[in-house]
């Protein structure tokens, strides 16, 4: 990014901030805006226009912001004549976007006759229903929602949509603009094989968070490596014992996702990776098992319900000052700013803390990417079994266009995909403190671009991830087995993981 | 004496005069078989079938990666024995059955004494009983998750201010308290059912021979153990053998609240099926752990059937 | 015409046979009681001839139509169940007119029909009741009521009366009568009552474990029981029945005491046979020796519980005695109301 | 046999004490359900009335409310804004129709089937009632995966055709409550004497007559309290419906909806999970005598 390009978001961010605080008139902020070459449409005009104030004080957008673009509709109402009266479906996590998307939907559906379903249900939910339809090749879904783990399982049952863009032109939505979305995000999410397996729809990343209060009382600076990290959570709960707090959060529950991607961040950060080169598992080397037992001490610093928590708990420790530092979830931040919230404004977020070393992507296996970051995104794939596969890959396109994906993050505060969102003025207006806010969203785009890791993509990777690897850990750290011993623990593991890679012939 | 002679009509009961002579006799309304279809044909068609369709699944080996399904017949039954999380399974499975099925039992017999009387106001606490059952489990189980939260749980922080827990202690985090935190919505919210059986069996208990045992100076628990529990051993009986079924196929508690979990402390048959069809995706594997379930249950019940000569 | 024909009849419960092979004509307008212990088949035979039991071997005829494998329904029959079988949910009119409405009568006969009947049992006021505001002699009533509008070939009555009091009992045995005397339909009545049957009954037919043991009047099966268990059977208190040898002067008992016996008899000398005499037939006075045991006054009569030659009599009579307990009276028979059984075959040897 | 006044006294105690524990989760959860989310989730202490009670939960899963405009107008809210995909009328009348369409079913294959156990003899009745106890055995998840293929190929998913969807769940709710349906109707005809189909057939009646017009009508309380069993089940059944409905959503699959990536919308679950107890309680409450009296499951008579 130029300076200028620099220079200028900050002063269209400034003139948003000055607006919706009411220091200056629309007037005065539409002339800026255009002094600065934003042009807005005149449905963008509305979320501005607002009649109740306390609108713009909550969210900055009001329910006027979610009209459609008029280019966009008539787009859309040409291409979708002979589809008119088709329902496609889809099955997807309550992630923030998705649930924005669904109050979107409507519009979608006045302009093109086309009915959305989205089902949502939790995460493994949502495999179990994906996986049963692509097993049976049932067709009930058109579109598949798949979390960054599944990638490689369902590569096979997706139409490449940069393919299938230039295979059907007369479907093509004009400004696409495929390079929108973040190089590291294609490729640590969307691409298996080389090529794309869906658009890339979600992407909640790790970061670290900390409690700028409490890390001042103590005189701590916020941690940039593991072991500041760990030092100052050690340091905090000793010191805040006393008031209920811990020095850091976990997301540890046995059996589940939430306590693999822990997992697999403490193992990256401390040299370790999960497979190795010849397609071993390597999670019980010494790099991994040392990560391991880093996080077995960093749960004696956390609340004891983190071995029952997911991201739910996470979120609650952090929500109600049970905790102040963190290394999770970008995700979690507009909610930790929302209004009623006893934490509004105290929580901070940086680039995820730094191992030593990591091990490098070559010398691991089945495409993993040892990094900082763990990325637990998601795609949006066209389904090969769809019986309207048209009709989808409009509104796949449509939910993926800039427009929409811009409004999907202005709605709930979360990173969205396209550098070009990070970058609209609507976004950067919102980066203050407040229910929704975006002013995390600048670390997460650094976060992406340097920081991003990304889990083995291999066809078994989601029941690995989803039951054996957690489920040993759970026994782990819960005491029920291998007496606390994390090499026992791993080495267990690895011996399931080998044999099933060995029997699935990879 | 026609009461307990079974009625039994003219095998050819199509008369000169029936109107409807032309019907084959196994269609009229006096034989059998018209009554029987309709709830036969749904059991053939939405349970036999399925299971049929189970049992071939079972026999398949899937390749995790290509998802190419393979005949292999004794591959997920070999397996299952060598499995050794299926022994675990099965051991908590009968485990808790078990601590349920006493704890339902006795507290289901205890608060239907309590409950079992005509004075004003019992009406009310009766039907206050039987509010519980009308939660979906699925919603009971979030309630208890939130309820145990060590940190933010009203029942863990009661526990904790009296002293019986450790500061901030996670019941449904630790290996060795879970299966008890999953337990207590199991058993709160299926005792009322247990209640409603025995009140059932209460209220239609004769009233001489009790009056007779107190005649003869029996006291209130002679009489509850020497008239109440041999007459209603046959009630008693049937609960067991219908909350034992429903208890050994228990699935909604453990998936919400542990997920199987710590490790596999909680890890019942059906929620071992789960994980592996959920988080797997190997449905022929998963169809075994389940089929495995309904064997134990179709043999347990026989079993207990003809043991305790239970009659339907 | 609408008599009943039972021809041969037999009834099996899987391998168990509990009818053996009955046949009984019952003429149109007849009053046949089945009488019998419980479980002696009188209850199935009823049922079978209902159509409620399906006749294993044998015919049965409801005016000469061979009935066999018609339904109930259309075998134009009534019945009366011991515990009346009231539709509960159903007012007494409703019960009372459900064969009617079944039938589809026109209301105008259904109303004249139900109104008819409930004049004749005296149901008119609680015709919009429901059968459980009702006591256990009008639901009786109804259960009758029911079976009467139907106009039906042949009544069926199961027992009707057991589960009323003593009083009722009296009464409405008096109104079955006179209904049938009024309606002069054909009827089948079952019953383990003797005196029901006995006031009742044009013909008494006494079974026993499946077989008829005698069939005839009242007072035929009364003067002239066909065998022991007829005898013992019918009478209250029964008939005084007392094992010996026949001799020359008669009937020698165990002690020796002789009774006498009538001119004419079957019985060989030596014979073991049951010396029979009902209790009003035997006369204080000279005779036999017996020792008191009780005397029950019941009023009308006395009855006197003696042993005699080891056996216990009954003595029943109209004078006003009352012999202490121990001491002894004298009895003799009414030569020409002494019964003789054959001990071995208990058949009837007068 | 009620003993004296102080122990009387004593007994209604523990009742009413006992009955108070039993409700205290509902109670806690109908509390839970008006609670500001920071007071649910207070780390320093259990909130019990301490807190200005919103009705935001139930505006937004009851009412169609939008969230975010209620969490304006109270000044609350917290996490994401602006969605209405937590509005569950949809669900609660989707949960009505399939519960009672699925008792319908229930009710007349097994009052059917009841009648015939409990009136006729055949051969084969003992395993007749052992196949239908047998249906409880069977774990759903057994079932599940062939049940989605089967039901694709048959049409019965609602991806397909929304009634058929209907359909499909009724008919698998049908099959799941058809052993209880199927043992409490025959106790309670069990409990009508056979006399009075006797004296309905005597009458003139065909058995269907005798059923429809006489023994039916008798067992009106029974049915009824089956009824409002079959119903109870089918309103909370959560694994099937899950995996069995895509455009349906019953209120327990409904519930799962709030669980989301940022955390569980834990004032909905708790308001939606506290209203979905109403419409079953008003059944229970309808049929209660009943409801104790066919437990018995004919097991007391011989």
């Amino acid at each position: 990014m130029s300076f200028k390009d620099h220079d200028k978001l900050t002063f269209i961010a400034d003139a948003a901030r000055d607006f919706s605080a009411r220091r200056i008139s629309k007037r005065d902020f539409l002339k800026k805006m255009s002094l600065a070459g934003v042009g807005f449409s005149a449905f963008n005009l509305g979320l501005l226009g607002s009649t109740r104030p306390s609108r713009n004080r909550s969210f900055g957008i009001g329910d006027a912001a979610y009209a459609q673009d008029a280019d966009v509709t008539k787009w859309l109402k040409d291409v979708s004549g002979p589809f008119k009266g088709t329902k496609i479906r889809y099955t997807s996590e309550a992630t923030p976007p998705t649930v924005v998307l669904d109050k979107l939907k409507g519009e979608f559906t006045e302009a093109t006759g086309i009915e959305v379903e989205i089902e949502i249900v939790p995460l493994e939910q949502v495999l179990a229903k994906a996986t049963q339809d692509v097993q049976g090749q049932l067709g009930s879904y058109d579109l598949y929602y798949l979390d960054q783990s599944w990638v490689a399982t369902f590569a096979q049952d997706t139409v490449d949509p940069i393919a299938y863009y230039k295979e059907k032109p007369d479907l093509a939505m004009p400004g696409m603009d495929w390079d929108d979305f973040s190089k590291p995000l294609v490729d640590g999410l969307a691409v298996y094989d080389g090529h794309w397996v869906g658009i890339p729809f979600d992407i909640p990343i790790m970061v670290t968070m900390y409690r700028k209060d409490i890390l001042e009382k103590h005189k701590i600076a916020p941690p940039n490596t593991v072991d500041e990290f760990v030092a100052a959570v050690k340091m905090i709960t000793e010191a805040e014992k006393a008031n209920g707090m811990y020095g850091t959060g976990l997301q540890a529950k046995s059996g589940h996702y939430s306590l693999e991607c822990d997992w697999t961040q403490v193992v990256w950060n401390n040299g370790g990776s999960i497979f190795t080169k010849d397609k071993k598992f390597s999670g019980n080397d010494e790099a991994a098992v040392g990560g391991l037992k880093i996080y077995q001490e960093l749960l004696k610093n956390a609340p004891p319900e983190s071995t029952n928590s997911t991201w739910d708990g996470q979120f609650q420790m952090m929500a109600s000052g049970q905790c102040a530092l963190v290394n999770s979830w970008d995700e979690f931040f507009p909610g930790l700013d929302a209004d009623g919230s006893k934490v509004q404004g105290l929580w901070e977020c940086k680039r995820p803390i730094r191992g030593a070393s990591y091990r490098s992507p070559g010398d691991a296996g089945f495409g993993e990417i040892p990094n900082p970051a763990h990325q637990g995104g998601s795609i949006l794939g066209l389904s090969k079994y769809s019986k309207n596969v048209d009709a989808a890959w409009i509104f796949m396109q449509w939910a993926c266009s800039k427009d929409i994906m811009t409004r999907c993050t202005l709605g709930g505060g979360f990173a969205p995909m396209r550098i070009s969102s990070f970058n609209d003025p609507r976004v950067k207006a919102k980066e203050v403190v407040g229910p929704g806010t975006t002013r995390h969203l600048p670390i997460v785009l650094e976060t992406i671009n340097n920081d991003m890791a990304s889990e083995p993509d291999m066809p078994l990777w989601a029941g690995f991830s989803n039951n054996e690897i957690p489920v040993a850990l759970g026994k782990l750290l819960t005491g029920q087995d291998y007496g606390g011993d994390a090499k026992k623990c791993m080495d267990d593991v690895a011996a399931q993981i080998d044999k099933a890679v060995a029997e699935a012939g990879l | 004496m026609s009461s307990n002679t079974a009625s039994l009509l003219p095998r050819e009961t199509a008369s000169p005069e029936s109107k409807r002579g032309w019907l084959p006799s196994w269609l009229s309304s006096e034989h059998p078989f018209p009554w029987l279809f309709p709830a036969a044909a749904l059991m053939v068609v939405f349970g036999i079938y399925p299971l049929l369709y189970a049992l071939t699944l079972s026999l398949y080996k899937k390749n995790a990666a290509t998802r190419k399904m393979v005949f292999a017949p004794d591959h997920n039954w070999t397996k299952i024995l060598s499995d050794e999380r299926v022994w675990n399974a099965l051991f908590n499975t009968f485990l808790y059955t078990g601590i349920a099925l006493v704890f339902q039992l006795v507290l289901g017999m205890l608060i239907a004494l309590l409950l079992d009387s005509d004075r004003k106001g019992y009406g009310i606490l009766r039907a206050m009983m039987t509010l519980p059952l009308v939660i979906p489990p699925a919603v009971t189980a979030m309630m208890f998750l939130l309820m145990l939260n060590g940190s933010f749980g009203v029942l863990s922080r009661g526990l904790i201010a009296m002293g019986l827990l450790p500061t901030g202690f996670s019941i449904l985090g630790n290996a060795s308290t879970a299966m008890a935190g999953v337990l207590l919505a199991e058993i709160w919210q299926w005792t009322p059912f247990m209640v409603l059986i025995m009140l059932a069996g209460l209220r239609s208990l004769p009233k001489e021979p009790f009056e007779a045992a107190a005649i003869d100076g029996a006291s209130g628990v002679q009489a509850f153990f020497r008239l109440t529990l041999p007459m209603m051993s046959k009630v008693i009986a049937i609960a067991v053998l219908i909350r034992g079924i429903d208890l050994f196929r228990a699935f909604d508690y453990v998936k919400v609240m542990t997920d199987s979990g710590p490790g596999t402390a909680t890890e019942t048959l059906t929620s071992y099926a789960g994980r592996i069809y959920f988080g797997n995706a190997d449905f022929p594997y998963a169809s075994t752990i389940a089929l495995l379930t309904l064997i134990i249950v179709i043999v347990v019940s026989s079993a207990f059937m003809k043991a305790f000569k239970v009659k339907l | 015409m609408s008599s009943v024909n039972i021809k041969n009849v037999r009834k099996n419960y899987g391998n168990l046979e509990v009818v053996h092979g009955i046949n009984l004509e019952i003429e149109d307008g007849a009053f046949v009681v089945l009488l019998g212990p419980s479980g002696c088949g009188k209850s199935t035979l009823l049922r079978m001839i209902a159509g409620l039991e399906s006749v294993t071997a044998g015919d049965i005829e409801i005016a000469g139509r061979r009935v066999n494998d018609v339904h109930p329904k259309d075998r134009n029959i009534a019945m009366v169940f011991q515990n009346y079988a009231l539709y509960a949910h159903m007012k007494v009119r409703d019960n009372m007119s459900f064969s009617l409405q079944l039938a589809k009568r026109p209301q105008s006969e259904i109303d004249e029909k139900v109104g008819w009947a409930a004049k004749i049992l005296n149901l008119e006021p609680y015709l919009d009741r429901y059968p459980r505001e009702l006591s256990g002699g009008q639901r009786q009533r109804v259960a009758m009521g029911r079976a009467i509008v139907r106009n039906p070939a042949v009544f069926l009555f199961d027992e009707p009366l057991s589960n009323l009091d003593a009083k009722l009992r009296v009464q409405m045995r008096t109104e079955i009568k006179e209904l049938h005397e009024r309606l002069k339909t054909t009827t089948v009545y079952v019953t383990h009552d003797q005196i029901e049957a006995m006031t009742m009954a044009d013909k008494i037919v006494i079974l026993r474990d499946g077989h008829i043991e005698q069939e005839g009047t009242p007072l035929d099966v009364y003067d002239r029981p066909a065998n022991l268990f007829v005898a013992e059977f019918i009478g209250s208190p029964s008939m005084n029945l007392l094992k010996g040898d026949v001799t020359a002067h008669g009937v020698q008992l165990g002690d020796g005491t002789v009774l006498p016996l009538p001119a004419a008899h079957r019985a060989r000398q030596g014979q073991k046979v049951v010396y029979g005499i009902r209790p009003e037939h035997l006369m204080l006075g000279a005779g036999a020796k017996a020792r008191v045991n009780v005397v029950e006054p019941t009023g009308p009569e006395m009855h006197i519980y003696a042993e005699l030659g080891g056996q216990e009599i009954c003595v029943v009579t109209q004078q006003r005695v009352a012999p202490a307990r121990g001491s002894a009276i004298e009895v003799t028979p009414q030569l020409d109301r002494v019964h003789l059984f054959d001990a071995e075959s208990g058949k009837s040897l007068a | 046999m009620e003993g004296s006044r102080p122990l009387r006294i004593l007994r209604d105690l523990a009742a009413i004490t006992v009955t108070g524990l039993f409700m205290f989760p509902i109670f806690w959860w109908a509390l839970t359900s008006i609670k500001p989310i920071s007071a649910v989730f207070d780390k320093d202490r259990v909130n019990f009335f301490d807190f200005v009670p919103t009705f935001i939960n139930y505006g937004v899963t009851l009412f169609g409310q939008s969230r975010s405009q209620l969490a304006i107008d109270e000044g609350l809210g917290m996490g994401v804004a602006g969605a209405d995909a937590y509005d569950s009328r949809q669900s609660i009348l989707e949960s009505i129709i399939i519960s009672l369409g699925a008792t319908t079913i229930t009710m007349a294959v097994s009052v059917f089937a009841a009648y015939a156990i409990s009136r006729m003899a055949f051969r084969g009745r003992g395993h007749y009632l052992n196949w239908v106890l047998g249906q409880r055995f069977m774990p759903p998840i057994a079932i599940l995966v062939p049940l989605v293929t089967i039901y694709k190929t048959a049409g019965l998913r609602d991806t397909d055709n929304l009634y058929m969807g209907y359909l499909g769940l009724m008919m698998i709710y049908a099959l799941m409550n058809l052993p209880i349906a199927v043992l409490l109707m025959k106790s309670f005809l069990d409990d009508v004497p056979k006399d009075v189909d006797e004296a309905a057939m005597i009458d003139g009646a065909t058995r269907w007559q005798t059923f429809r017009k006489v023994v039916l009508p008798m067992v009106k309380g029974g049915v009824a309290a089956s009824a409002v069993l079959v119903f109870i089940f089918s309103w909370t059944e959560f694994l099937l419906s899950l995996f069995l409905t895509t455009d349906i959503r019953t209120v327990p699959v409904k519930i799962q909806t709030f669980v989301t990536s940022t955390g569980n919308e834990w004032g909905f679950i708790a308001a939606l999970g506290t209203a979905a107890i109403i419409p079953s309680f008003i059944f229970i409450l309808l049929v209660q005598k009943h409801l104790v009296r066919g437990l018995t499951l004919g097991s007391l008579k011989e």
